[in-house]
């Protein structure tokens, strides 16, 4: 190997009992057996070092590609790379994990091994937007390694201005609280939209994250352009039996201070015979009190999903929650799933059509305005949709009887 | 000028001290009150730190008093009330007395003469309202009438401690609504851009300022048949009417496209949330003078509900936050519709950002 | 009389069992000694008729105001003359009422004859920002009635871009909730500005305010450029022995659900012994459960007053509350009060050099940002000026580090 | 291109099932589990409704792993937990076991292998990063080392429930903030305008496009030294950094001016409240590599503060509404500033329009 780079700053993150990117780092530069990888991994060290000494990035972008596809690999050539050779090439493969991220330990051996054919030996499980991401590639070995991993079932996650790799929860496979069947939401969005993930011709990234209950575990309504939390619209259920061996185990006090009163809604009442009534017109499905007496308190039977569009972080209009489109949505039947594909479908076209370029779903709907977006996408407005109703009198009424209109038949139709 | 023709230069007195006209017992005791209560809708009792009682009998008033009225009025403070008044801010007039043995005569001496008691507590108090076509010069209706239709269907309401809290109702001639916000707000609503009287505008109007009181800059100014005018563009003006008052040849008022509309929920005291504004629930009602049916009707759809559902001291807001918006247009039946979202500035934040959701 | 206009609609209006205006405006027409008043509200009825015909108003505005002042009369003149004649000039005179709207019977009955010999015989007690109006005057009568009433005590209000009438609760004049001194603070404010209410050289109105506390009887928070309202800082004062009252009368249930439930920050609990404990840290003097529980609760000693600034409708940015901008500012001494009257200065001098026309204080402040607006008038900022901490990161921080400085100052000189 | 090198096409399979990898008992109870409880830090007990019980071991990673780690975490997969694994999304690892009594041997292994056995419930869980120098092009630090750092001092509260409820903390390495809000956020803030390299503008950027992504529109074409470049209006340039990314030569990164800043109360889930965004607290920390002592100090004392006055379930942002704005900042000896007022879009929600007010 060639000149091992000093590292002291790095050191000192070798220190502690937290588990250290740096050892592992240094186990590549000095036990693995392939010199490549030493080398890489010493390199890498040493940029890095130069960046803690001068508190800056030594990495540019560029283009790069595996054949047939125009996203999933972030490219990176170092600024350093004539003191730091090794890793001048360090591009990252995005691949699609599976739904929920499960793993058995065989597939990935497999996977480390096809990495440590090709790349620098670093994997991180998992990116912010859900990919594995295979750190530290050059460019010949980008194809090489896709190639391989590509012929026993993986494939690229997205990057760039296209639909992008998405989340699930745990959910239905370890989760009581679970209303949705988050593996197949997942499944059956992202693989109808493979073509728009590795092909960018949006304009923007668009996300879709899935959560099963309200907890939201994928922080699917902040980070997503289509958020898919599952819900039910029937009763909770209620074990009386077991309200009663949660009080006695934690007092009645206990259920006052922690489960009541916490109540967003004032919908639960504490009885004086210790059995608990749920007032589950005004449960907004928080989860809340579920989540405390998760033995007693379990959701109902009529499961369903609601879906929120056009979250995203702050470029460039600021922060943007995702907001409700769809109150409740069955997911049963086949026509369920397909209707929410297309549901998706809808969607993507409409903001393909009107968006500017590098507007994500969010921004277009506060430029366009909610109800132009869901005139757009053919969704009928519900006060569920709202915090409150319009606190400003400047907007144009002309239309205002049709509209009325429009409610009464629907409420009649209902 | 001539000498005894010269005006006389005014005494800047400003704004009269309060404490000359007060009722005495209120002089004696002011700072000094311990805690009231309510011995009927109507009359409240107040007692001093040092025991001393005074009652407060409120009655309703017509706001825009003749001098006949004001002079019953006076008569019944000297014969009831050792002849000092109080008007509310809603013009209610407060009659106080020392001796609760006057406070039923002073009722039915109020009562004989035309007057209303009431509007204590939680009832609905008198509505507070504005000009009108009475004497504004932009009034799109007339707030007087409207509030004495309404009103006259909302008596025992007034009379009674029968709603879960105070309500405060408020009904405004123009979408300017110098009315402002309430538990419920009976308000103009344009609903069409404003007909330019091309001809006037070169004179009557400055034209730069009213281009730049367009909330929406939907104004340019333009020249039309040869002469300086202004002109709208229709698919960005909201029919605020803002620019009437500048240029009154901006006509923005309309036998037929000038309607009412409803908000509930504004909420100026801080007990309990901080005060919060109202919200449009009812749009498109007939401008229907002499009394306007269709607006009382609503009105009084949503005080039942309210009356009906609300639990003690949740003021309209309050009620409506418990059971939700969803609830509240199922229960008035009014229709909920695309122009309930807000597009105006900050309107996400009335967005629902969250799974929260009623069934 | 000239002929007597046929008014069915208005007619309409004297039905019911409500004051009728409609009433007494032909009590005028057809019961007062004098003509001039008669045939004033004939015509008046008949313009008010053809209004509501028509649906349209007929005034006009114009230019009148009384020798020395600029403002105080809305000037009316009739776009239907012709036919309504005698009521084609009808201002009105805006008369500043006593703080407190305190008034003696006989003080009304001079006033009464004061206008009966000038004007149409028709008082409003009184308009939403305060003043006494005197509707119907022509412009030669403005003049004459206004000498009179000058001479026993009366002047005018504002109308105009100017300080406009102020408005006081009656608070502690009959109210055991005060903790101010509002007529004080009303009669030194407006007394301070009375050449700015006369004479109309602001960038647009100033409303004044006061509630003598937070149950804000005088919607001072939305409808003023400067809300003034009374509060304390020291603890609630709890008398326990009513409590105890209390809840015998209206049982602990009625005290949990309508008290203790209801307080938004939680300060409250019902002790097991039937006393009420207040965290006064966490009481935010929302008065609500002062209101319910008026005997057994009172406002602490410590009093004072919190001002919030830039209340005003919708006009032209949508509808503003005035904001916090002096959490708690004692009102006791003299030099007080005249601090409280050179706040108001300084923010009027400020809004006047850097208001843009028919700009109010609300929206300027919306424009050049709060902590400039803060800066300008030399107040530090403090927490309780927010509801939460900004969320956005579009900010420049070059002077973080001497900010938070001058916190730190403060904090040890406190 | 000649027949053999002529590349391949891919197979595009898109996402992979789950079900293939997932453990053998969670498939079989799929959708059919009935509630859980915590057996001990670390250990989750999952119990299904036909009464079949799963264990949960939840251990952290460096989430960067060296193929080393990888693999020794595999072994340990197949000698304790049926060769099933599943990452959180905040990239701990889980291993599943049918059988109690693996359960402590298998938190041995995974100790003495060096990794960390916490984050469940009312913990701290593993803080959610993103590239920084390490990979990315554009970063202001390293979230790498800025997480190895702060987690190393936050062990105890990882390894514990001694939180009021969980702890979702989250870094950035530049504002773009790919790595998204939580209870505690520590962000990469700059305080100066990008330095533009003028020489490389012409070449590296398109210029329609920088200027058009600037949120305040402080970016004009410009033509500096005879050749095409931009210039930034300093007076309104926020610097948010966002013209670097599409603009190398708009250099933001700047090794004494680009500090860090600490944000709180950013909750997700709707758990109670609706989701709330982050607020910002602390600014102008050091960026201090390598172990960001400035940094972690604070976190501690908010976490302290939040431990130790905060009732169960709630979370940093309920605490805080609970006690409010004032009381966190006395608490936490924060120092509050004028930058904490919010003037982007709808800052205004963000003032106090009442009178509530904490003394
Ligand atoms: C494994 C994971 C989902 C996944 O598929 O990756 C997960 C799993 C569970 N979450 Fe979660 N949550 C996971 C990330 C989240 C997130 C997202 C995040 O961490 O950024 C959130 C929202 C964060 C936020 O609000 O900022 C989240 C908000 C919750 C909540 C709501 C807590 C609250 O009161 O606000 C619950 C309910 C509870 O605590 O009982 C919950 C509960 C649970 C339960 C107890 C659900 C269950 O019955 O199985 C799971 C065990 C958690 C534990 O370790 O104690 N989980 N959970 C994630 C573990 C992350 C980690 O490694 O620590
Ligand atoms: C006389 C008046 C003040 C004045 O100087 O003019 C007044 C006087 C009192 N108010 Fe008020 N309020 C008066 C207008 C208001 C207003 C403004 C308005 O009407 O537009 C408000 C705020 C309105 C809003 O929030 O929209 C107001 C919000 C309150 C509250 C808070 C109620 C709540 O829970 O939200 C209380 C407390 C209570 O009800 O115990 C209150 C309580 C009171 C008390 C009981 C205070 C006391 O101890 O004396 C007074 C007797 C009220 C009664 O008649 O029952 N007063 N009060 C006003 C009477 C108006 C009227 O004629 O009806
Ligand atoms: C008379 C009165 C209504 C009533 O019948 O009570 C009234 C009447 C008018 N208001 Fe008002 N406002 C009246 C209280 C208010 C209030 C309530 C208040 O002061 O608390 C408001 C809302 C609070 C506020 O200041 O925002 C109010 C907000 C307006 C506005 C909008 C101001 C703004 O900044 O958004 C205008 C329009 C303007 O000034 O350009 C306006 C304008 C007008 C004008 C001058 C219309 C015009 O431009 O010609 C009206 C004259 C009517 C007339 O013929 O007398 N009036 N106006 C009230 C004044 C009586 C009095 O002096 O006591
Ligand atoms: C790798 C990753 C951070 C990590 O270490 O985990 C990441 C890294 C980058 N993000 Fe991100 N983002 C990553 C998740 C996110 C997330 C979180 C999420 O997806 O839930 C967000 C916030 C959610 C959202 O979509 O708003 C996020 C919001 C952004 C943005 C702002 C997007 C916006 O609309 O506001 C940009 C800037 C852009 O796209 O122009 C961005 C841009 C970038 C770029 C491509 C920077 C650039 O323009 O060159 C970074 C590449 C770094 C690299 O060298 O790999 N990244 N980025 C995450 C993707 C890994 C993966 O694929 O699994
Ligand atoms: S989001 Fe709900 S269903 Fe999914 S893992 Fe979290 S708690 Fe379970
Ligand atoms: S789920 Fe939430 S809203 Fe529904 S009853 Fe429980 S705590 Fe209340
Ligand atoms: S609300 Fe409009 S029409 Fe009515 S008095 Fe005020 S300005 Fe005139
Ligand atoms: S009505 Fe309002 S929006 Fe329309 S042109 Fe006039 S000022 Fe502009
Ligand atoms: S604002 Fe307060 S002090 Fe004034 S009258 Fe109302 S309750 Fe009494
Ligand atoms: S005044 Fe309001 S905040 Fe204070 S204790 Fe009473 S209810 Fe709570
Ligand atoms: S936060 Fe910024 S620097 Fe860090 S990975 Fe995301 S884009 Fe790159
Ligand atoms: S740093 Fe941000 S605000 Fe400044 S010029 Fe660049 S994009 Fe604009």
């Amino acid at each position: 190997m060639a000149e091992q780079f000093k590292t002291p700053m790095l050191d000192e993150l070798e220190k502690g009992p937290w588990p250290s990117f740096i050892s592992g780092f240094k186990r590549l530069r000095d036990d693995h057996p392939d010199k490549r990888i030493n080398e890489t991994a010493n390199s890498l060290l040493g940029q890095l070092e130069h960046s803690y000494e001068t508190r800056k990035g030594y990495w540019k972008g560029g283009t790069v590609s595996v054949f047939g596809y125009g996203s999933g690999i972030i490219p990176r050539f170092s600024e350093v790379a004539d003191t730091f050779v090794a890793s001048k090439e360090f591009h990252t493969v995005r691949v699609q994990p599976p739904a929920g991220n499960h793993y058995t330990t065989d597939m990935l051996r497999t996977l480390c091994d096809s990495w440590e054919k090709y790349g620098s030996g670093l994997i991180t499980f998992h990116g912010q937007t859900g990919n594995i991401m295979f750190i530290g590639v050059d460019t010949e070995n980008t194809q090489k390694f896709f190639d391989e991993i590509n012929e026993y079932g993986w494939d690229l996650g997205g990057a760039g201005p296209c639909v992008r790799t998405g989340m699930s929860c745990m959910g239905a496979a370890r989760c009581e609280m679970s209303c949705a069947d988050e593996q197949q939401i997942h499944l059956r969005l992202m693989n109808n939209f493979t073509d728009d993930v590795h092909r960018p011709a949006l304009p923007y990234k668009f996300k879709f994250k899935v959560s099963g209950c309200g907890n939201d575990c994928q922080n699917a309504i902040e980070r997503s352009d289509m958020a898919i939390l599952g819900t039910w619209r029937d009763d909770m259920k209620v074990n009386q039996t077991e309200v009663k061996n949660y009080i006695n185990k934690k007092s009645r006090q206990y259920v006052i201070d922690n489960v009541t009163t916490r109540c967003p809604t004032n919908a639960l009442t504490l009885n004086d015979d210790d059995t608990l009534t749920v007032d589950n017109k005004n449960c907004v499905r928080c989860m809340h009190c579920l989540n405390v007496m998760n033995k007693a308190l379990s959701p109902g039977d009529d499961k369903g999903v609601t879906i929120c569009i056009g979250g995203k972080r702050t470029l460039k209009i600021g922060d943007l929650m995702g907001t409700v489109v769809i109150p409740f949505k069955k997911l049963e039947t086949e026509e369920d799933y397909e209707s929410l594909v297309e549901f998706a479908e809808d969607i993507i076209d409409f903001w393909a059509e009107n968006g500017l370029e590098h507007e994500r779903t969010g921004e277009m709907i506060e430029r366009i305005g909610i109800a132009n977006f869901l005139d757009a996408i053919g969704v009928e407005v519900d006060p569920n949709m709202i915090n409150h109703p319009r606190q400003s009198s400047y907007v144009r009424l002309d239309e205002w009887d049709a509209e009325a209109q429009k409610w009464f038949e629907r409420k009649k139709a209902a | 000028m001539s000498e005894n023709t010269k005006p006389r230069s005014p005494t800047e007195s400003g704004c009269p001290d309060g404490f000359q006209y007060m009722h005495p017992l209120m002089r004696k005791n002011y700072g000094n009150w311990d805690h009231h209560d309510h011995p009927r809708p109507g009359v409240l009792k107040h007692v001093s730190k040092d025991g001393e009682p005074i009652w407060t009998v409120k009655c309703a008033t017509q706001r825009i008093l003749d001098t006949f009225s004001l002079r019953t009025l006076c008569d019944i403070g000297d014969n009831f009330a050792d002849g000092h008044v109080h008007f509310t801010m809603r013009s209610n007039i407060e009659y106080m007395v020392a001796d609760e043995a006057k406070v039923q005569p002073l009722i039915e001496e109020i009562e004989k003469n035309g007057f209303i008691v009431g509007g204590t507590a939680a009832s609905v108090s008198s509505i507070s309202h504005t000009q009108g076509w009475l004497h504004c010069d932009i009034p799109g209706t007339d707030a007087s009438g409207v509030v004495k239709s309404m009103m006259d269907e909302l008596i025992d309401e007034f009379k009674n401690h029968n709603m879960p809290n105070r309500v405060h109702i408020t009904t405004s001639c123009c979408q300017i609504n110098c009315g402002g916000q309430g538990d419920i707000a009976i308000n103009v609503q344009h609903t069409k851009p404003p007909k330019i009287d091309h001809d006037l505008v070169g004179n009557a109007c400055e034209r730069p300022s009213v281009v730049a009181r367009c909330p929406v800059a939907a104004i340019r100014p333009a020249v039309v048949n040869g002469k300086p005018s202004l002109e709208v563009d229709e698919k960005k003006c909201i029919c605020c009417g803002a620019c009437f008052p500048p240029c009154p040849p901006m006509q923005i008022n309309d036998a037929e496209h000038t309607k009412l509309a409803i908000w509930v929920g504004g909420n100026h005291s801080n007990a309990r949330s901080k005060p919060t504004f109202q919200k449009l629930v009812a749009a498109g009602i007939p401008n229907n003078p002499p009394r306007w049916p269709e607006a009382t009707a609503i009105v009084k759809k949503i005080l039942k509900c309210y009356k009906e559902d609300g639990r003690p001291w949740e003021r309209m807001n309050d009620w409506i936050e418990r059971i939700g918006w969803p609830a509240f247009f199922e229960q008035t039946g009014l229709p909920f519709t695309k122009f309930h979202l807000d597009n105006w500035r900050g309107a996400r934040n009335s967005l629902n950002a969250s799974n929260h959701v009623r069934f």
